[in-house]
């Protein structure tokens, strides 16, 4: 299989959706010539036009209420905030018109959009440019939040979402649009609210997503060499959750920990253990359950500090550690 | 209010002349002043039931505002979107609603337009393009721009007509969409319905600067500020709009000027305005009384005309009532149906 | 001591707190000669004039940035939300400017700003007037999350949260609103961040706010006179949150219900249970933690829904039941 | 580009007499010149530290809109609020800025104004006024009407300057400040520089109608559109906005044309603009040549003494370097302090 970036990914899947279905359209801002500010979206006005590759004024609430509106009367836009911090400007449509409509109009709505959210930090663009805001888009009943971690996954749930019938947040992140991965060509998909497990193993179950994904395998790979074997999950999608595949590795390992960038005050690890608490993996539980989460600080501009407000591989090896010792 | 602010339609002088003009034939108008009286008896009976607790939760009725609803409801086509706003039963009843429907989604039943989910703020009919009163102040307003792109890119002949009132145009979206529809130049046809009132913010003490339409031009979209107590003035407007906007011009801006009888929601006091203001709308500038006596004058109607319309209204609403009282509930187990598709 | 109401004693901390600090003043909807929607500030424009009852045009975002800008220069704006389901509208203000403010200028500004947000279902208002949003709040570092339950904490907090240096969440009940209790006259104030035991008890720990506190409260006492003595938990605050509390509770009873109105998706109830699995009391559970939450729906407008769509005391009893009774 | 459009203010013919007109005398000229140079000069020190990986993340660099900063700048008061956006570095050395502090934060140091937590986007002094550089494009139209009403509230002889993009113009939040601001007639002076590009979209695709003066109207807020690049035009406007303000008159809005040189962000690849219009305003626009040339040829100033102020202006930049490089990171153990107060 070749391999592309994560960005490529993305590109592609949106590129391949809108030559096969003419109602996918992109709305966003500096999407055109600019190509995004990420770069995910070059050459599609070329190929598409400026009906299909609508670029907008700076205007989140805008742009997200158009999503919901033209998704309201058959389309499938992919609507994309520049920054995902930004979408704190398009809550309301988000979380009010597009999550609401189908409920509110007794089943006689569909919203199919998906809302594009490039998110995280590492880059030095401080407190409104790093945030990781999945947590709060969970909580919203009538979308699904997904958040793929390599290219592979990003490109098949893309397409997923792009076809699915109801508002998609499509979290992504900014460290990852330069990996890579092996991707096949053309169409594929991957459901909605499966998870999968990266690596498997039988000591500690750690689940995980985006970039923490990455530095959670890694350690568990360095732990491997010492015959500790952990089981690295990646939900994939935050909402629906695959409490499924948890639950069955917490039975397996009697361990959780849960790694997310996001603040740990009401982020969705707190989701992950009241769902194990809650399900018969409880009384297999060797010990608590833990969540390694960004610090609950807004991201600093400086270097040292920004990397301290978030999980670091030693933090994570540390946490892996205690857990897998049985010391904390 | 905006009294001294003059309109931008004339006075009507020769009434048969005018609806002539405007195409409005004697039946046309019949029907016209038939859906005036069919919104105002609708919303009085809703208002009865809200006082036996049947109806429940809030209900913005928009009595006194008949005239803009049926002005522009019957000069847009069947088939253009509307996107209404919580003070719309008058929109969605001329534009054709089942008046069935609607008051079963008013007693929360599941035969109502929403199986009693969504209720008087939320009612809608997707499936004829009716995308719903909205709870949300610029709710309407959020949505116009996406339905206008999907109109517009797939070339079809279908306008969208987006209500809001004089608090909304004060919403941040408000500016978001009116500049955006201009930029792509899509078919939507914005009308605030000013009714001097938010919930009891007069416009003018809210509103930096009165009628709207400098805010429309300054968007270089046309925008009118017309009699909305005067359903001929309202429906020409409309059309005019209706036309500019279907015709590929972009969008268009017209603020009609009513006034509200009931207080904004169930709990209002109306402390904001007296009694003597009311009284002088109700008494001076109703719609439908004024509409009624053009077409008596005018001779479109005669005698008791307008008394047998009003009683055949009263069956078709009465009819609702048994229907709507006669239907079930929802079904409790299918609470969490219609969360996602 | 005198008997008010949730509605009174908030009005009351208002109005003893602008008599007091000129540099405290009101902004938002419909709050002069209407009183607010709910009638909470109704006397106040006529007390204090249209320079400190600041009236609105309808901009949730205008007056939520109003008041970060006007605290950020040292007054002490309250700001109403109308309902707290516009905060949607106003969350850029709210997270990007206000919380953050003080961090990214390296703690040289303070946000002394109170947002008020009356919140719940209940009142047949359906889906976009009837949600519980505090869960997002809490996720928000910079800002605190208060949640009064009767009229003597709303009161005490509400004074607390008008004196606070930080931008504080003030969350409301409407269906409170008439509720009495005792509270005594003139100035005192409840420490935000410290929890009260509304009832004590030794068999089950249930953590509660709001309306769903008073839920829990007559359902324990129902359950006493059986001889099963719940511990009933009013928070107060939802951040900080007084993990001290919960856990010291928790390691009496071994068992832990957190029970609210918010969706169970996302909601604080996770943050609960992650954070007592985090503590010692992990080690004294005798039982899975469980929640009791609202179903994942938006709130519907036919009462029979909504009453379903959150818990009832039947549910709340069920559920206390099953967990006293090792039978889930 | 908004070229064709015609400026509000006169050409200035004879610098001298304006100059004087305007209060300014040589010494005041000088130092405005002076100031132009120092923004110039430091940002582009700034761009050279960012090529090495002194400064990270991104910057928003204001080269080429100097006049605009220095102009009205110089027409507020010490003590005056300043609201600024994220190209705001100009703005803040024309209100005085201490360029070790604004160096050392560049370079996230904790002897910055923000002890390095914040960076180039979220500069901000707040001590002295400077309620900071906004990450949000928008945030200061957030922002300033909660100050406006502080000032009023507190009788302060203060005004609000406020600054933000073409870009930002199209945000919602500014026709909600702005309605606001002149309901209240709130001490605000609104500034717009418009750059003619958000981040890539040219102001005249993105915006229904220019200039924005139009828009100020729609609020009954006086507006005007002025060549940003003319020192004593932007001077003259902001002044008049600025004793609008103070004396009570509520706000006052002003549109600055100008022209970045560099990349909207260090991400731009400048795809949307051509090389030939780049170069065009730096040759023929360009607000520190045009100021500079003025002075010479009033003959305020002669002969090296550009050159000597630039010498000066190079040797306070080294020196803030100089600082800033020897300052200490912040301690990694304080990272949680400054989230609560
Ligand atoms: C975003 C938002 N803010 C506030 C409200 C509460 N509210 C409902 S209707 C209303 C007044 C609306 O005024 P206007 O737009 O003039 O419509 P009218 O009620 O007069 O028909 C208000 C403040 C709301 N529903 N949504
Ligand atoms: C709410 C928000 N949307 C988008 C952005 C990304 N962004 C940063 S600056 C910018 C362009 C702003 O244009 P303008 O207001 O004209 O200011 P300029 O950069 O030209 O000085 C954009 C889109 C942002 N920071 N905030
Ligand atoms: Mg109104
Ligand atoms: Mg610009």
């Amino acid at each position: 299989m070749p391999e592309i970036t994560y960005r490529e990914a993305i590109h592609d899947a949106m590129v391949e959706e809108m030559r096969r279905d003419p109602s996918v359209f992109l709305i966003g801002e500096d999407i055109g010539t600019y190509g995004g500010a990420f770069g995910v979206s070059q050459g599609m006005l070329e190929e598409f036009g400026p009906e299909r590759v609508v670029e907008t004024p700076i205007a989140e609430l805008g742009i997200t209420g158009a999503a919901a509106g033209a998704a309201m009367v058959g389309m499938r836009p992919i609507a994309e905030m520049m920054f995902s911090d930004f979408v704190l400007l398009a809550m309301e449509a988000l979380a009010n018109q597009a999550a609401k409509a189908r409920f509110m109009f007794g089943g006689k709505a569909t919203v199919p959009m998906v809302l594009r959210l490039p998110g995280g930090s590492g880059t030095g663009a401080a407190a409104q440019h790093s945030q990781s805001l999945e947590s709060l888009l969970i909580h919203i009943p009538g979308i699904k939040v997904v958040m793929p971690s390599t290219p592979y996954d990003a490109k098949g749930l893309l397409i997923s979402a792009i076809r699915d019938q109801n508002p998609v947040c499509f979290v992504e992140h900014k460290l990852l649009y330069k990996s890579k991965g092996e991707v096949p060509e053309g169409e594929y998909t991957i459901p909605i609210g499966v998870g999968e497990i990266k690596r498997p193993g039988t000591d500690l179950t750690v689940v995980s997503t985006g970039i923490m994904l990455h530095r959670c395998l890694s350690v568990a790979d360095r732990l491997a060499q010492e015959g500790l074997e952990v089981e690295v999950l990646d939900p994939r999608t935050l909402r629906p959750l695959d409490t499924e595949m948890i639950t069955a590795s917490v039975k397996k390992t009697g361990k959780l920990l849960v790694v997310h960038e996001a603040v740990k005050t009401g982020g969705w690890a707190g989701e992950v253990i009241a769902s194990v608490s809650e399900s018969d993996a409880f009384n297999y539980l060797d010990a608590p359950m833990r969540r390694l989460a960004g610090k609950d600080v807004p991201i600093p501009y400086n270097r040292l500090l920004e990397e301290a407000a978030v999980p670091q591989e030693a933090d994570i090896e540390a946490e892996m550690r205690a857990l897998l010792t049985n010391q904390y | 209010m905006t009294e001294q602010i003059p309109f931008d339609n004339q006075a009507t002088d020769n009434f048969l002349e005018k609806a002539d003009s405007l195409g409005l034939d004697n039946a046309r108008l019949v029907e016209m002043l038939k859906t005036m009286l069919r919104i105002r008896l609708f919303e009085e009976k809703a208002n009865e039931l809200y006082a036996l607790g049947k109806v429940h939760g809030t209900m913005h009725l928009s009595a006194g505002q008949e005239a803009t609803a049926v002005g522009t409801g019957f000069a847009v086509r069947k088939g253009d979107y509307l996107i209404n706003h919580h003070r719309g039963h008058g929109h969605f009843i001329a534009s054709g609603a089942d008046l069935e429907k609607m008051m079963a989604e008013f007693l929360g039943k599941d035969t109502g337009y929403c199986r009693g989910r969504g209720g008087s703020m939320h009612i809608a009919d997707v499936t004829s393009n009716n995308l719903g009163a909205n709870g949300i102040v610029g709710g309407s307003l959020q949505l116009a721009v996406g339905v206008g792109l999907a109109a517009k890119m797939r070339k079809e002949d279908r306008i969208v007509l987006t209500l809001f009132g004089d608090g909304a145009s004060n919403e941040g979206i408000f500016h978001e969409s009116l500049n955006m529809a201009k930029i792509y130049d899509l078919p939507i046809l914005y009308i605030c319905e000013n009714n001097q009132y938010g919930m009891s913010a007069s416009v003018n003490r809210v509103s930096a600067r009165t009628p709207f339409k400098y805010r429309a031009e300054a968007y270089n979209i046309p925008g009118y500020y017309v009699d909305g107590n005067d359903v001929l003035a309202v429906y020409e407007f409309a059309k005019r709009g209706a036309e500019h906007a279907r015709g590929g011009q972009g969008p268009f801006f017209i603020e009609f000027a009513t006034y509200r009888y009931f207080g904004h929601s169930k709990s209002d006091r109306n402390l904001y305005r007296s009694k003597e203001e009311i009284d002088s709308w109700r008494t001076h500038r109703d719609p439908i009384i004024r509409f009624e006596g053009n077409l008596k004058d005018a001779g479109v109607i005669a005698g008791e005309e307008a008394k047998v319309m009003e009683q055949e209204v009263v069956k078709e609403i009465d009819a609702a009532v048994k229907f709507a009282e006669e239907s079930p509930e929802p079904d409790v187990a299918t609470l969490e149906d219609f969360v996602y598709a």
